[in-house]
């Protein structure tokens, strides 16, 4: 099968083709039936391909495609090639696995709006982005499918254009993002300094012969490449495109903002890892910077009431942790909170906009509540998300985040205070999302029954309203081609957990072991022993925390409902800094977006362009008129004046021969 | 004899005058004048060298410069009786239609 | 020494041509005085004739040693004769509109032509000065052709001043003939190389600058041009800004460098100074005129200035490039002038620029043309202006005159607006007011063709006249 | 032969044109649309008839052109890698230009100017004697200037007359260093390559500050083409007042004018000047990009928002070609042939625009995605070959650029990078105001989408957007040998000069 | 005695001629003009040039004079005074330009000049006749054209003044 890999790259262009070029000539099912099949094949050849290397070990198990050259002038040289290893298999499994599933969503989710084709037109271009993302065997490759990501981003954000906030919104996402994607393409050239190549496979067999150095050019390579994860993966300071992002649909906001995209940083810095581990000072930023994000993410999404915010900050405050992992060196605990997160928050995703399909475009939880009722699929499948990242043992996110929070504590890059800090969030993180559960699905019924969106959404639309009970505001369950993708993901939600079972449990993790292959170059540490009784402990402490926290929100959220107001009340000024999320929208606004834009305009254009440089021209055109003008009065009309100019030429000319020339 | 210096500053004076009377008669006619007046004192100024080389040359150029003169002098009086009739004045200073 | 009456054989035609002229016209009735431009024009191109069949002979001197006959000298006068050929044409139509005295008129004008001719033969002082005035007294009559005010002011203003700047030549040749001995130019050339330069000698070359400035309109000696050409009749304007300019030019330029080479420094330093001013001053002034006519007379004092640089260059190629721009210039001149000739129509009315607006919906022949000629001003390439410029700042160059290369350009490039001006009048703008259509009589169309065709002619293929003007280059 | 014909054939359009009554407008579209067309197949013969692999000038063509006494000018054409692509663009351009204007008045004259501008364009790039490189530079002037002035907008006057000026008084320099070059090879012959091989072998010496004065000579004449900051005022004003067609093909085909000027002329005749003044050059190139890009940002009027881009971009490839290694100057080559398809498109897609609304204030549009799906679409493929998306055009030029760059002087890549992030603010700035939202002014709801001739010009351009960013190497391979050649002329200087003067930016 | 004779009429004619400038009416300019050829013919006359010295009688001071008489006569109307003279500023650079002009001028002829004349080869008495030689062999072409330059004049002065205006 890996001969014919690269067809995992022609089937997503193909649906975005043909769906782009010529879907406004076909019907809905057509669309839905292309976008879907090709993710689907996608999908399967990587399993195939999966299937077949599975058990492959060492070098054996990384394999190069070569498509083309690419790009090549003088020594630089970049080939359109894939690198199959574990590391982008287990990548490409949850892109085109979680892809095809919100595909099939989409199919009910965008049923009946306008664009459909486009829609599924970006969508496959999207995951064709990915795969070359993920597959790229080079930094500029993958740069591609950086930025083409990014660009898909926009386009689905910006997918309800009319509306001036999803415009907004995307315009904010790949403007952000490019900043981070200057210092990616930076990091590349400054690898193609050093080591005169960007290609993995050199660049990492190079670096894996230099010491671990403190300093120098590889926490500079190091430090530039992240830069880009902060801006994809939404990290502090580059976080506040991805809650705007939620403008765009909810399925997108579940593929690209929760399970994919938003996901690449960690990937790279993953798949850097030969470089990272070199460079103590870059993982140390790497974790701090993953750390702090999540906790303020985190501390953010408490205050929230839109549904999908909250999702949003939580992706970002998730999005730390896997920044935590890798930055402590455990790329592997990483990659493996990656693909957890991927299914119980796109799964977080998809019910909320099953959610927000049933309650007509209601994004508000303090205006639900009670709907458990109405949509126990969507209630039960997201309880079990929400258990898996609060940390419910058992579940998969428990695994993985604790995984997380051992490493953070244990690796030598760790340290005491980034696992309580760590915990702490996972403490927040169990609180607000069970807030989340509290208020939308339990409790009083606050759905005002005649809710109609006003915005947006410019039609009759949806899977549920096919069956016309349009008008009795009673909320649904929608149709099982949306329900049927929450459920299989909550079912990997539930078991995904188990293919990293800890140290202590006694079974191997099969996930680490797999993704050595791919990790073969990262500089070895010595890791300080810790028991697994201490392990045991600490993961006690983690339960309880979570387990608190879901008990002060069941509190606040089913028993008093009136207390949170209260609680906002008394720290009015906390809550509304949270509330307002720190205000840095409005901070970067104001000290960087205003005075550039207001340089620019009025000193730089009106005042320098126009002004000076223009006024420079202009100034000796006026000049030369006022010469000019004068001049003329030189030629007074009078045949005296004239001869007396000619007499002054002759004196002039007298003067000069006897006075100053010779 | 009379040094030659002595004819060409006379020669030179008499230029200068010429000259600044073209630059402040305000007549047509005694602006003329002094242009006359400066060929005089370039003809005097052409007999000076023309003795002092011994030579005849300078003679036949001075009679070539009163030709001309009179030729001028001709087109020129003729050229201000057409001016004098048309601005009804003599003075130069009238003669300014086209300027700047 | 011979007397050599072939050397002066197209004067001759000419003058005795001028004189029959008026013969003919006083028996002419008032209808058929038209034609006597025919005969005019005839005896220009036979003098053509004449010179191109001199032409090559080896150089010789002729009247006892008072003209010369040499390429120079032929190639000059075969500028002058075929500049005061197209004259002649455009002057057919321009006196049929105001009815004056052709016999006159056309005498004057080969009058004219041979006093340029002599000057650029020239080979004694007597000589030059005579060409001058036979020159100068023909074209103060043709100024005021006119019965109107503003050509009475022209030839006055110009008759008055020229006989004034006259007063200065003469003075400086006197000071020439008095420290040299002698006012043939061999002779002056060897006395000076004899025994060194004086100080008299320099206030000879100074106050003959000062005539010679005059006449070529160069600053501050220029003063008189932009009143003149503006108010002579234009066939007049076109031939003083053309032919008599080059006259001078071409005399100025044996003048001061097959006599007075020795004087070099001397004279390349101030000249150096009088171009750059004169290109500035010219094309700076140029820049706020909106009549087309003293427009034009401030455009020709700047390429008075660039031919200057050619001539500070004292060097083969900048004699050469000097006669070639000249050939150029004549081109883009007299078409210019013929244009504007046609547009201005009876009484000279439709000058201004204003008048121009519009005119490429009007006359499409005319806008075209004339923007031919203008570009070619501008010196923009293929066209004549730009070859005449390269070989002029060429020679500049060689002689390692940069920065006034660098000026001229400069200069050049300020005289693009005005150029532009006019075809921005002609294409950009709409017509302001009605405007009597204008009649487009063969000879001056078939003119103004030509013009163009020779514009292009040296822009593209300049080879021919280029090796006319290097074999010429040499005295 | 080949490149001759080619030169002629718009000639000989243009002047059959004028033989034309202009009042048969269908001929007269038909017979410019076949010339051009022409044109462009006759370059399609150079691209397949071109060796790669070498850095001697193909299809020469050498005749006397006037040999007389001190001056010996030929008439001598020739293409390497460097303007094959260049000459290319502009084949192509012509006839989308062409086809872009068929409604415009006076359509005779339009299409004359057109074809005459063709001529002198292909000229410059395939001039190899000095003088006629003068020639074709200076003689283009004319046809753009009666484009813009008499097909342009309200200001046209003003802007035609400006960039006549502005740009032919920035070239007089150049006649006067061209002649200088001609004295300094004893007056032999103005032939580039001669010229450029004497002085590469030591036959013609140049004394320092000659050289430098010659350097800034030649510089300043295309940094103004180019344009350079702070030489670029000119160019917002052409822009924004020309016609469409007069506005691609100013900003596809007249800036990299400049640009291949720098790499054809100043650099290999004056490799120690250009190595001298490169870091002030290149912190201009630099500040063009940041202060082009800034000013756009805010720029009300959409073409002038794409002429402040062209300054951002342009900036980019003098960085490149003063880097001095492949890497730089072939993304800078290259970089000239994207910025002439995706600015060019930019401005076809505004003129499209335009036509149907009249107006091109950023205000007075919004929610065009909605009635003009299939412009959007295509509006949206160029923005992001502009702002260098990987995978399109730009991207390619761009990232070469920067990582040449970074090589050589790595602060300077840094500053320019940020340019990438700026022109993704302007641009898409400036789409989401066009397309998104509602379309809150009626006419805007009423807009027909893109004819089919209007798609017609647009993609070819999209395609060569994607097939660079896709298969650069059809495009990079045969610049090569032209460039490497470029490179070693200055390394050489620069490794034999006693005393390197360390003036990097690091 | 030369140059006692000199002098006198040196000085005459450099006073006659400030009279032509100072003189505001026309008539007496010219008169006094023709007192300034006179005097300068007796010092042509004093520098040998005999036939010169006559013709600047006859013809210059005789006919041209005349003519200018004529014509001033003829023009000036015994009232003639002009209007405020507008370009008083000229008189004032005028006189300056006019003296640093002879100041180098007369400097420079001082310093160059040799204040003898040089060895006479030729007889300066009575050259009329070398004159006539020199006029009508080598100097013929000149002769001839002065006649066309008066046939110039000629016709000049009959267009200009004989048609309506």
């Amino acid at each position: 099968m890996l001969e014919y890999y690269w067809t995992v790259l022609l089937f997503p262009s193909l649906g975005a083709a043909i769906n782009g070029l010529w879907g406004r000539r076909l019907s809905s099912a057509w669309i839905g039936g292309i976008g879907c099949l090709t993710v689907l094949s996608s999908f399967l050849v990587t399993l195939l391909t999966f299937l077949e290397m599975r058990g492959l070990q060492g070098e054996e198990a990384v394999a190069e495609i070569s498509l083309f050259t690419w790009i090549q002038a003088g020594r630089f040289s970049s080939d359109f090639a894939l690198l199959v290893d574990p590391l982008s298999l287990v990548m490409m499994l949850i892109v085109t696995g979680v892809g095809f599933l919100i595909h099939v969503y989409s199919v009910g989710y965008m049923a009946g709006e306008g664009g459909f084709y486009r829609y599924f037109s970006y969508l496959n271009l999207f995951i064709l982005m990915m795969s070359i993302l993920v597959l790229a065997n080079n930094y500029l490759l993958m740069f591609v499918g950086w930025e083409g990501v990014g660009l898909c981003s926009f386009l689905l954000i910006g997918y309800y254009f009319e509306r001036k906030s999803a415009g907004d919104a995307a315009k904010k996402a790949f403007i952000v993002n490019r900043i981070g994607d200057v210092g990616y393409a930076l990091g590349i050239f400054l690898i193609f300094k050093t080591f005169g190549s960007i290609q993995y496979s050199e660049v990492f067999a190079q670096a894996s012969e230099w010491p671990v150095q403190s300093g120098g050019v590889l926490f500079a390579i190091c430090t530039l490449l992240f830069i880009g994860a902060v801006g994809k993966s939404a990290q502090i300071p580059l976080y506040v495109w991805l809650p705007d992002a939620m403008e765009g649909p909810t399925p997108v906001s579940a593929l690209i903002h929760a399970a994919t995209m938003v996901t690449a940083g960690v990937y790279m810095v993953a798949r850097s890892a030969a470089l990272y581990s070199r460079a103590p000072e870059a993982l140390t930023l790497v974790a701090v910077v993953g750390l702090v994000t999540a906790a303020l993410a985190a501390l953010i999404a408490v205050a929230q009431s839109d549904i999908k915010r909250v999702l949003a900050y939580s992706t970002v405050s998730q999005l730390g942790y896997m920044f935590l992992a890798v930055g402590v060196g455990a790329f592997g605990a990483g990659i493996f909170h990656l693909m957890t997160h991927a299914f119980f928050k796109a799964l977080l995703f998809l019910g909320s906009g099953s959610v927000i399909l049933a309650t007509h475009h209601q994004q508000d939880m303090f205006k639900m509540g009670g709907l458990k009722k109405y949509l126990p699929r969507t209630y039960w499948t997201m309880l079990i998300a929400t258990g898996a990242i609060s940390g419910v043992p058992l579940l998969s996110g428990f695994f993985s985040k604790d995984e997380i929070l051992w490493q953070a504590y244990s690796s030598p890059h760790g340290s005491l205070a980034f696992w309580l800090v760590g915990t702490l969030v996972a403490g927040l993180t169990a609180f607000y999302m069970f807030r989340l559960i509290f208020l939308t699905f339990h409790g009083e019924e606050r759905l005002e029954a005649e809710h109609h969106h006003e915005e947006g959404h410019r039609s009759a639309h949806a899977a549920n309203h096919s069956d016309g009970s349009h008008g009795g505001g009673q909320p649904r369950e929608p149709a099982s081609v949306v329900t049927l993708p929450l459920m299989i993901l909550a079912f990997f939600s539930v078991v995904a957990g188990y293919i990293g079972l800890p140290a202590w449990s006694g079974m191997s993790n099969r996930l680490e072991h797999y993704l050595h292959t791919s990790f073969r170059f990262a500089a070895e540490v010595e890791a300080a022993h810790h028991s697994h009784a201490e392990e045991i402990g600490l993961m006690l402490v983690t339960i309880a925390i979570a387990a608190l926290a879901i008990g002060v929100a069941y509190r606040l959220y089913v028993r008093e409902p009136e207390a949170p107001s209260r609680l906002a009340a008394r720290f009015r000024g906390v809550y509304e800094l949270l509330r307002g999320k720190f205000f840095v929208d409005e901070l970067y606004e104001a000290t960087l977006i205003r005075p550039v834009r207001r340089l620019s305009r009025s000193f730089l254009w009106k005042f320098f362009d126009v002004g000076i440089v223009d006024g420079a021209v202009n100034g000796v055109a006026a000049l030369m008129s006022r010469f000019s003008n004068g001049l003329r009065l030189m030629q007074s009309g009078y045949a005296r004046s004239y001869a007396a100019w000619i007499f002054a030429g002759a004196t002039l000319l007298f003067l000069y021969f006897f006075l100053g020339g010779a | 004899m009379v040094p030659t210096t002595h004819y060409l500053i006379l020669g030179a004076i008499l230029f200068v005058i010429g000259a600044l009377g073209v630059v402040v008669k305000r007549n047509m006619i005694t602006m003329f004048m002094c242009v006359e007046l400066m060929l005089n004192a370039v003809n005097l100024t052409f007999l000076a060298f023309s003795r002092m080389l011994g030579q005849v040359d300078g003679q036949i150029f001075v009679f070539f410069v009163m030709t001309v003169a009179a030729a001028e002098a001709a087109v020129g009086l003729s050229l201000i009786v057409v001016l004098s009739r048309r601005r009804k004045s003599l003075d130069v200073d009238q003669v300014d239609q086209m300027k700047w | 020494m011979e007397i050599n009456t072939l050397v002066l054989l197209p004067e001759i035609v000419l003058s005795v041509t001028g004189i029959l002229l008026m013969v003919a016209a006083s028996v002419l009735g008032v209808g058929d005085q038209r034609k006597l431009a025919w005969p005019a024009l005839a005896a220009l191109l036979a003098g053509a004739l004449v010179v191109l069949l001199q032409w090559g002979q080896s150089p010789r001197l002729g009247f006892f040693g008072l003209v010369f006959q040499d390429n120079f000298a032929l190639f000059a006068k075969l500028l002058l004769l075929l500049a005061t050929a197209s004259v002649v044409v455009i002057s057919k139509h321009y006196l049929e509109q105001h009815g004056s005295n052709f016999g006159e008129y056309f005498a004057l004008l080969l009058f004219a032509t041979v006093g340029m001719c002599l000057m650029a033969a020239s080979a004694d002082l007597i000589m030059t000065f005579l060409g001058i005035e036979v020159l100068s007294i023909s074209t103060y009559v043709l100024a005021g052709f006119r019965a109107a005010d503003k050509p009475a002011e022209a030839a006055w203003k110009y008759f008055i001043l020229g006989a004034f700047s006259t007063g200065f030549l003469l003075y400086g040749i006197a000071f020439v003939y008095g420290s040299t001995g002698s006012t043939q130019y061999l002779r002056v050339a060897e006395a000076i190389s004899s025994h060194g330069v004086s100080a008299l000698l320099l206030l000879g070359m100074a106050l003959m600058l000062v005539g010679f400035g005059f006449k070529a309109a160069l600053a501050p000696f220029h003063i008189w041009t932009p009143d003149v050409y503006e108010g002579a009749p234009v066939p007049i304007t076109a031939h003083l800004a053309v032919a008599s300019k080059a006259a001078a030019f071409v005399a100025l330029l044996r003048l001061l460098q097959q006599v007075l080479p020795d004087l070099g420094v001397q004279w390349q330093a101030v000249l150096w100074i009088v171009a750059v001013v004169t290109m500035a001053l010219g094309n700076i002034a140029a820049l706020s005129q909106f009549n087309i006519k003293r427009m034009l007379a401030y455009s020709s004092i700047a390429h008075a200035g660039y031919l200057l640089v050619g001539l500070t260059a004292h060097n083969g190629p900048g004699r050469g490039a000097v006669l070639f721009y000249l050939a150029s210039y004549a081109f883009m001149t007299i078409g210019a002038f013929a244009v504007v000739q046609l547009l201005g129509q009876q009484e000279e009315r439709y000058l201004s620029l204003n008048d121009y607006s519009g005119l490429a919906r009007r006359h499409p022949f005319l806008a075209g043309t004339l923007s031919v000629f203008l570009v070619s001003m501008a010196g923009i390439p293929t066209t004549a202006g730009f070859m005449g410029k390269l070989y002029l700042f060429a020679a500049a160059i060689k002689s390692e005159f940069y920065w006034l290369v660098v000026l001229a350009l400069l200069a050049s490039g300020v005289g693009v607006y005005y150029y532009l001006r006019v075809i921005v009048y002609m294409y950009m703008r709409e017509a302001q007011a009605e405007m009597p259509s204008v009649g487009l009589p063969l000879p001056a169309r078939l003119t103004i063709l030509l013009m163009v065709a020779g514009t292009f002619w040296l822009g593209l293929f300049p080879a021919r006249v280029l090796h006319l003007a290097s074999e010429a280059q040499f005295f | 032969m080949l490149l001759t014909t080619l030169l002629l054939l718009p000639g000989a359009g243009a002047l059959f044109l004028a033989l034309l009554p202009g009042s048969r407008r269908s001929a007269v579209a038909a017979t410019a649309l076949i010339f051009s067309g022409l044109a462009f197949l006759c370059s399609l013969l150079l691209l397949a008839g071109f060796e790669q692999g070498t850095a001697d000038m193909q299809f020469v063509q050498k005749i006397r052109w006037f040999d007389v006494a001190e001056f010996h000018v030929s008439y001598h054409v020739g293409i390497d890698g460097i303007s094959l692509f260049l000459i290319l663009l502009t084949t192509l351009l012509v006839p989308l230009v062409a086809l872009s204007s068929l409604r415009v008045a006076q359509i005779r004259g339009y299409m004359i100017c057109l074809l005459t501008l063709e001529v002198g364009m292909l000229g410059v790039f395939m001039a190899m004697d000095l003088v006629l490189f003068y020639l074709f530079w200076e003689v283009m002037l004319i046809p753009m200037y009666f484009l813009i002035g008499v097909w342009g907008g309200s200001q046209r006057i003003y802007a035609a007359v400006k960039f006549f000026l502005y740009t032919m008084v920035g070239s007089l320099l150049m006649l006067a260093a061209i002649i200088t070059l001609y004295y300094a090879n004893g007056a032999e012959s103005f032939d580039f390559l001669q010229i450029l091989a004497r002085l590469e072998e030591g036959a013609i010496q140049l004394s320092p500050l000659k050289e430098q004065l010659l350097f800034w000579a030649f510089f300043l004449a295309f940094a103004i083409k180019v344009p350079l900051f702070p030489f670029h005022t000119w160019l917002p004003d052409a822009h924004v007042e020309a016609p469409t067609g007069g506005s691609v093909i100013l900003a596809g085909v007249l800036l990299k004018m400049g640009t291949y000027g720098l790499l054809r002329f100043c650099l290999p005749l004056f490799p120690a000047a250009s190595l001298q003044y490169a870091t002030p050059i290149c912190v201009l190139a630099v500040v063009g990009i940041i202060y082009g890009a800034l000013v756009a940002m805010v720029q009300p009027d959409v073409k002038k928002l794409v002429a402040y881009s062209s300054v951002s971009h342009l900036g980019f490839v003098v960085l490149g070609i003063f880097m001095f290694n492949v890497e730089a100057m072939e993304g800078a080559t290259l970089q000239m042939i994207n910025h002439g398809i995706s600015t060019g498109a930019l401005f076809l897609l505004v003129g499209m625009i335009y036509e149907r609304r009249h107006t091109r204030l950023i205000e007075d549009f919004g929610g065009l995605a909605h009635s003009m799906p299939h412009f959007s679409l295509l509006f949206m493929v160029i923005t992001l070959s502009s702002i260098g998306l990987p995978g399109l055009n730009g991207f390619v030029g761009e990232f070469l650029v920067l990582q040449g760059t970074f090589l050589e002087r790595p602060v300077f890549a840094a500053f320019a990078a940020t340019g990438m992030i700026l022109s993704a603010v302007y641009m898409l700035w400036m789409y989401q105001r066009v397309f998104f939202g509602e379309a809150k002014n009626p006419a805007n709801r009423e807009l027909s989408d893109l004819t089919a001739t209007e798609i017609g010009v647009l993609i070819p351009l999209a395609i060569l957007a994607l097939w660079i960013g896709m298969q650069s190497s059809t495009f990079l391979r045969p610049m090569d040998s032209s460039i490497e050649k470029v490179v070693q002329r200055v390394q050489q200087v620069r490794d034999s000069q006693p005393v390197r003067v360390d003036n990097r930016g690091n | 005695m030369e140059l006692l004779t000199f002098y006198c009429f040196a000085v005459l004619a450099v006073a006659s001629g400030l009279v032509v400038v100072l003189q505001r009416r026309a008539v007496y300019s010219a008169l006094a003009l023709i007192v300034c050829f006179g005097s300068m013919a007796i010092l042509f006359f004093q520098l040998g040039a005999q036939f010169i010295g006559a013709i600047q009688i006859i013809v210059y001071a005789g006919a041209i004079m005349v003519l200018f008489l004529f014509v001033v006569m003829l023009l000036d109307p015994q009232t003639e005074l002009f209007g405020r003279n507008q370009l008083k500023g000229l008189t004032a650079v005028g006189i300056p330009l006019a003296l640093l002009f002879f100041i180098v001028l007369a400097s420079r002829i001082e310093q160059t000049v040799p204040g003898q004349p040089g060895s006479t080869g030729v007889s300066l008495v009575g050259n009329t006749k070398q004159i006539a030689q020199l006029l009508f062999k080598d100097y013929l072409l000149p002769f001839e054209l002065t006649s066309i330059l008066i046939l110039i004049a000629v016709i000049g002065a009959v267009v200009l003044a004989k048609r309506p205006e």
